[in-house]
């Protein structure tokens, strides 16, 4: 006999959460193809199809539903956020070694879909950009800023072997990211007002980049309508990485950044509302997520601007994905008819 | 003077932690993280260890091996100095928290071999600091002991209802943990200058 | 070489002084362990584990006499627990001292029971009532299930009932799941 | 619709209520039976003491087993008839345990025992507890707490509010519903009683804003009384009673208290209608309306005598078009399966569901929890329902107690809104009843440590006694020989247990 009360259910399965992801993803994804091309397509497709076959691979050896996990669709959303998170001018093995490594080290290590400490995709993201320091800061210039217009054809080249096109066209291609170009600039003492005159400034953020945040930031409102994020992490994370960045622009508006510069710049946007909202790995208390939110943005100011790496996403999800347990335990909300 | 201390300590504490920078004291690391309450106390015994271990060494260092011309002895000395307040802090354990001394078991007169223990002033030792110094030092890399073996616990009690792989179960996803650990504490680079 | 040696010298007669001081001033007695070990222990008092009594074994333990998956009443969860309380790896059961079985009291046959007594004299918890030349009865409700009066029985008129499950002590089972996601390889 | 004065509590859930399928029809009632089952144990409390034996002829109302105790409850002949066996039956329990029941076989004639009404404003309240307490009356909404003793009131706390539950959350449900349109005054008379008995200064009835007809139906019947008639939104389960008064009054209960230490007392509408009808018509708690709904024919709520088959109530619900069989007691939300169909109607039964694939699909696919909290959003005590199911499946029990597990009110919100439809009720049903059966055996392993320690004592203390009087005789060789022989007996015994296990493991 089976007592299984309630017997009636009203969720959406994890399926269709996390294909709505998916489907957040697309405006952000649509805008970066109209900047920079169809690198990051190629990017997104190579992923999938890692993610697929190492996922079926490991959940054969463990004896487990393939079709089940596979649809389950949570591979996919850390493939894909690794895949718009790298150069879309990287190697095509860049992104194949970052997923293999993101989904079996940081998700199936640990029991697979639901068991994971850590944030697999920003996982990959530390692993490739810790072991291929040059490559992961090599970026895309957008493609009305290249005097010679590049097309597709030349970024599958340069995606499957950059032999086949000469050094002038890479060169040509690529550049920092403006939060590089900060770094760097800033310590041959020049000040922010002439740095930021360079051609890879935009009006907000990076050239073509702060339109791609603009997109994200639409999918991160259709999953807030959605509810299947909830506010309080991107609030927290965003208004938290504006005030500091606020304060410092206030007193020292030459060498650090506006505030809406740092929120729309780098992988602020993405992470807002795509990498700190993944469920498995974050906090789980209202409260929890606010101070979840707040840590990661004092964190990627902190990293940005004195930190050795130009953008601190990665290892600030990172690190807070360390303290979530703790935080868990310590943010339990009052219980009805406790004091 | 005091953005000087400022930076040893968080010199020591992130940028260069000792479990997940400088990989010493894994032992107690893994030993004593299953749980959280007993990785609260164990980082308690060897902060106190640490700090205490750092201060004398400085003294024997400063009064005693330098001014006879016998830096060979460290290695030596220090060893027999931590021992006995390891020792000590053993017996001040038995008598206070008898089930602490308890739970803690075998680790606690471990923290003698606990490389990190003997790391840290042989390090102290070679920059040759002062006195505050050196105690920041040694207290800074206890804290940043402490910090991450609570941490850790915390993770590996999450871990107990995980369904991890036969294969990792155990030891092996804590120690791909820890590795996870120390690449983001990676991100901290370059904090201290 | 005498400027090292004295050095030495002089740090092993300090520490020396110091840890011998507080040898003193520190002194434990007694064994706080003893209670805690016999709190986890099932108090079936039945002797399976070759100590005469749950006390005796617990203080065996914490001495590092005894192992702690002796104790067949206890079982594996109960040799968990030893195991998480002492410090030291898990082992299952040692099946020399006997296998884990459903708990079970005495019911002695009334109508054979002779009077003799020598059951009450075994009995580690006085759960049987009666005088000579009359007949003795179990007190369900304070029975461990020790087994400990089976042998001295000269007509074998005790047996062991196992305590079935009724309405009122029906527990509600663990969940099955309908896929299998148990880590099996 | 503005709701005024309602507080709302953190949660809920707003499943469809599917409430219209069985209030087209009056609460019909049932032909008397051909036998009838009654349940010994059919509150919360003591098990009722036998009064008749079989072959014992009873009439209507006679009480047929007397409550033990204060916390118990007296059960009454549903009609006249024969008592044919005291047997173990099955119960609607969802062990599907068998429990001491009294068969008793109609003689259809239907004979009341002589009916004493109670002129209940005439006796005091200490009377009045004591002649309700034969009443066999129960707490009806599904608690079964004996209801006289709910009437008690300690002299400290006197009682302030009295909270008439009439919010019936459940899906499906309808008895209340029902019983509200049709018997509105027994519902404010009785209320009236209760509140004079309690001495409480207001009485508010928390009705659910979807029955509208059932408040109407009370508004008229209370229009010249104080009681007021308070309007709660219809979010499940504002029917348990902490969330109706906190619904009500703004007041939260803790767990480990009862409304009654705050001076508010919860009753059932269907309750103050059995007190009504005890106390002015002499009748006792004999029968109840149950909703029998789902997939059978008809749905309707019926006026059931207890102890009637559950087979007889499908009958009269039109039969059962499904072949599958499977009957729910109570709602979706917290209901059980029956074990049979040939249960009797208790005084717990409020509704009976037939189950059919198209009214309550067969569970999806369990998958993994992935920590989205929505659980954690629909608790309407906000716990957190990700954690306690993430110890409770891994059996750390500890530590899920330390999370509150008790404070658990088993309502199933969380796994309603579970996207990965984990039955995260049933494993908290399973820590519970873990920690409660761990805890009775602890309790047991201390009883009998004391037991051995107080014998070892005795032994101890009887060899210091013996030594003495031999000292004193000089003569102790005949006795000592005695005490030896004992010694070598019990080691012999000791040796043989040994072999015998030896030989055990052997085979």
């Amino acid at each position: 006999m089976e007592n299984r009360s309630p017997y009636i259910v009203d969720a959406p399965s994890v399926s269709v959460i996390m294909f709505k992801v998916l489907l957040a993803l697309i405006p952000g994804i649509a805008l970066y193809v109209y900047a920079f091309g169809l690198g990051v397509i190629i990017n997104i497709f190579l992923a999938s199809f890692t993610v697929i076959l190492t996922e079926s691979a490991i959940l054969a050896i463990r004896k487990l539903p393939i079709k089940v996990f596979i649809l389950d669709g949570s591979g996919l959303v850390a493939a894909w956020l690794l895949a718009i998170s790298i150069p879309s001018i990287a190697p095509w093995w860049i992104i194949v070694l970052g997923t293999l490594l993101c989904i079996s080290f940081g998700k199936h290590v640990y029991g697979g879909l639901g068991y994971n400490l850590f944030n697999p995709a920003m996982l990959g993201y530390a692993i490739l950009l810790i072991s291929f320091p040059l490559i992961m800061s090599q970026w895309q210039i957008p493609n009305n800023l290249i005097e010679n217009n590049i097309d597709w054809l030349d970024q599958i080249k340069i995606i499957m072997n950059s032999s086949l096109l000469s050094k002038e066209t890479i060169d040509a291609m690529s550049s920092a990211t403006p939060l590089d170009y900060i770094k760097t600039q800033l310590t041959l003492h020049q000040p922010l007002n002439i740095i930021q005159q360079n051609k890879i400034f935009g009006f907000l953020g990076g050239k073509g980049l702060e339109l791609i945040s603009l997109g994200y930031l639409a999918g991160g409102l259709y999953l807030l309508k959605e509810k299947i994020i909830s506010w309080h992490l991107p609030v927290a994370f965003l208004s938290s990485l504006f005030l500091i960045s606020l304060i410092f622009y206030s007193i020292a508006p030459d060498t650090y950044a506006s505030p809406l510069f740092h929120v729309m710049s780098g992988g602020s946007i993405l992470c807002a509302f795509f990498i700190i909202t993944d469920p498995v790995s974050g906090p789980t208390t209202p409260k929890g997520k606010i101070y979840f939110g707040i840590a990661i943005g004092l964190l990627v100011f902190i990293i940005r601007i004195f930190g050795g790496y130009p953008e601190g996403v990665a290892f600030a999800v990172l690190l807070m994905n360390i303290f979530v347990p703790l935080i868990d335990s310590l943010t339990q909300p009052r219980i009805f008819g406790h004091k | 003077m005091i953005q000087h201390y400022f930076l040893i300590i968080i010199s020591t504490v992130l940028v260069n932690n000792i479990v997940l920078v400088k990989i010493l004291g894994l032992c107690p690391f893994m030993g004593v993280s299953k749980k959280l309450e007993t990785s609260i106390s164990m980082s308690a015994a060897t902060a106190f260890v640490l700090t205490i271990g750092s201060m004398t060494s400085w003294a024997i260092n400063h009064y005693l091996l330098e001014p006879n011309d016998l830096i060979y002895l460290r290695t030596i000395s220090f060893i027999v100095v931590i021992a006995g307040v390891v020792q000590f802090t053993e017996m001040l354990m038995e008598k206070n928290f008898p089930l602490l001394y308890q739970v803690l078991g075998i680790f606690l007169p471990l923290i003698t071999t606990n490389c990190a223990v003997l790391g840290i002033p042989l390090l102290n030792a070679q920059s040759s600091q002062t006195l505050i110094e050196s105690a920041l030092f040694g207290f800074g890399g206890a804290i940043g002991f402490s910090i991450v073996l609570i941490l850790f616990a915390s993770l590996r009690e999450r871990l107990d209802g995980a369904e991890i792989p036969t294969a990792f179960k155990g030891t092996a996803v804590a120690l791909v943990t820890a590795s996870i650990m120390s690449l983001a504490f990676m991100g901290f680079a370059g904090l201290d200058r | 070489m005498i400027t090292a040696l004295l050095v030495m010298i002089f740090l092993a007669v300090l520490l020396g002084l110091i840890l011998g001081y507080s040898a003193i001033k520190f002194k434990v007695d007694g064994d706080p362990m003893v209670a805690r070990i016999d709190a986890i222990l099932p108090q079936t008092q039945c002797g399976q584990c070759g100590y005469p009594g749950c006390k005796p074994y617990a203080t065996a333990i914490a001495k590092g006499e005894a192992d702690i998956n002796q104790c067949p009443p206890g079982g594996d969860t109960g040799a968990k627990a030893l195991a998480e309380l002492m410090g030291v790896e898990f082992k299952p059961l040692n099946q020399e001292h006997g296998l884990q079985k459903p708990k079970s009291v005495a019911l002695i046959d009334e109508s054979t029971c002779i009077g003799c007594t020598l059951c009450i004299q075994a009995c580690p918890v006085d759960a049987i009532l009666g005088a000579a030349k009359q007949m003795h009865t179990i007190i369900a409700s304070e029975c461990t299930g020790c087994e400990l009066c089976l042998p001295p029985c000269p007509v074998d008129c005790i047996t062991m009932e196992p305590v079935l499950e009724n309405s009122q002590s029906w527990k509600w089972k663990y969940p099955v799941y309908n896929i299998q996601n148990t880590t099996g390889a | 619709m503005q709701f005024k004065n309602i507080f709302k509590f953190h949660g809920g859930v707003h499943p469809n209520g599917n409430k219209s399928l069985s209030t087209s029809l009056p609460i019909g009632r049932l032909p008397i039976p051909k036998k009838l089952v009654l349940p010994l144990r059919q509150h919360v409390g003591r098990v009722a003491k036998l009064k008749v034996k079989p072959g014992d002829q009873v009439l209507k109302g006679q009480i047929i087993a007397e409550a033990d105790g204060n916390v118990s409850a007296s059960i009454h002949a549903p009609t006249s008839g024969k008592v044919l066996k005291i047997s173990e039956e099955i119960l609607p329990h969802p062990s599907g345990l068998p429990d001491f029941c009294i068969t008793i076989e109609p003689d259809f004639k239907d004979t009341w025992i002589e009916k004493k009404p109670i002129s209940w404003k005439k006796l005091d309240r200490t009377e009045l507890i004591e002649a309700l307490s034969q009443s066999g009356i129960v707490g009806l909404g599904g608690a079964v707490f004996p209801t006289h003793m709910k009437l008690r009131i300690n002299q400290s706390q006197p009682i302030n509010t009295l909270v008439i539950n009439a919010a019936e959350c459940e899906p499906f449900i309808t008895c209340d519903d029902m019983l509200m349109r049709e018997r509105a005054d027994e519902i404010i008379q009785g209320a009236l009683i209760a509140q004079t008995i309690l001495g409480a200064k207001e009485c508010v009835v928390g009705i659910e804003n979807n029955k509208i007809e059932a408040c109407e139906a009370l508004k008229k019947a209370a229009q010249k009384t104080a009681i007021e008639i308070k309007v709660v939104p219809t979010v499940y389960p504002s029917g348990d009673a902490k969330r109706l008064i906190y619904l009500l009054m703004g007041i939260e209960v803790p767990k480990e208290k009862r409304s009654m230490d705050l001076g508010i007392q919860v009753f059932n509408v269907a309750t103050v209608a059995a007190i009504y009808r005890y106390l002015e018509l002499g009748e006792p708690s004999i029968s109840r309306v149950v909703t029998i709904t789902g997939a059978v024919k008809a749905p309707q709520n019926y006026e059931a005598l207890f102890g009637t088959p559950l087979s007889e109530l499908i009958i009269a619900a039109g039969g059962s078009p499904n072949k599958t069989k499977k009957f729910i007691m109570g709602g979706p939300m917290m209901g059980f399966d029956l074990p049979s169909i040939h249960v009797p109607v208790t005084k717990a039964m409020n509704c009976v569901i037939e189950s059919s694939p198209e009214l309550f699909p067969a569970p999806k696919p369990v998958m993994p929890c992935i920590r989205c909290a929505r659980c954690a959003d629909a608790c309407p005590v906000n716990l957190q329902p990700q954690e306690l199911y993430w110890f409770s499946k891994s059996s750390q029990l500890e530590k899920a107690k330390d999370y509150n597990l008790f404070d658990c009110i088993e309502c199933g919100c969380c796994t309603y809104v579970c996207p990965s439809n984990i039955p995260l009720v049933q494993f908290y049903r399973y820590a519970k009843s873990e920690i409660i059966a761990q805890e009775k055996s602890k309790e047991a392993a201390n009883t009998a440590r004391e037991r051995n320690e107080f014998r070892l004592a005795r032994i101890e203390r009887e060899k210091k006694e013996r030594a003495e009087r031999h000292a004193q005789k000089a003569l102790g060789a005949n006795e000592k020989q005695a005490d030896d022989e004992k010694k070598s007996t019990i080691a012999a015994a000791m040796e043989r247990v040994k072999q015998n296990q030896q030989e055990n493991i052997k085979t």
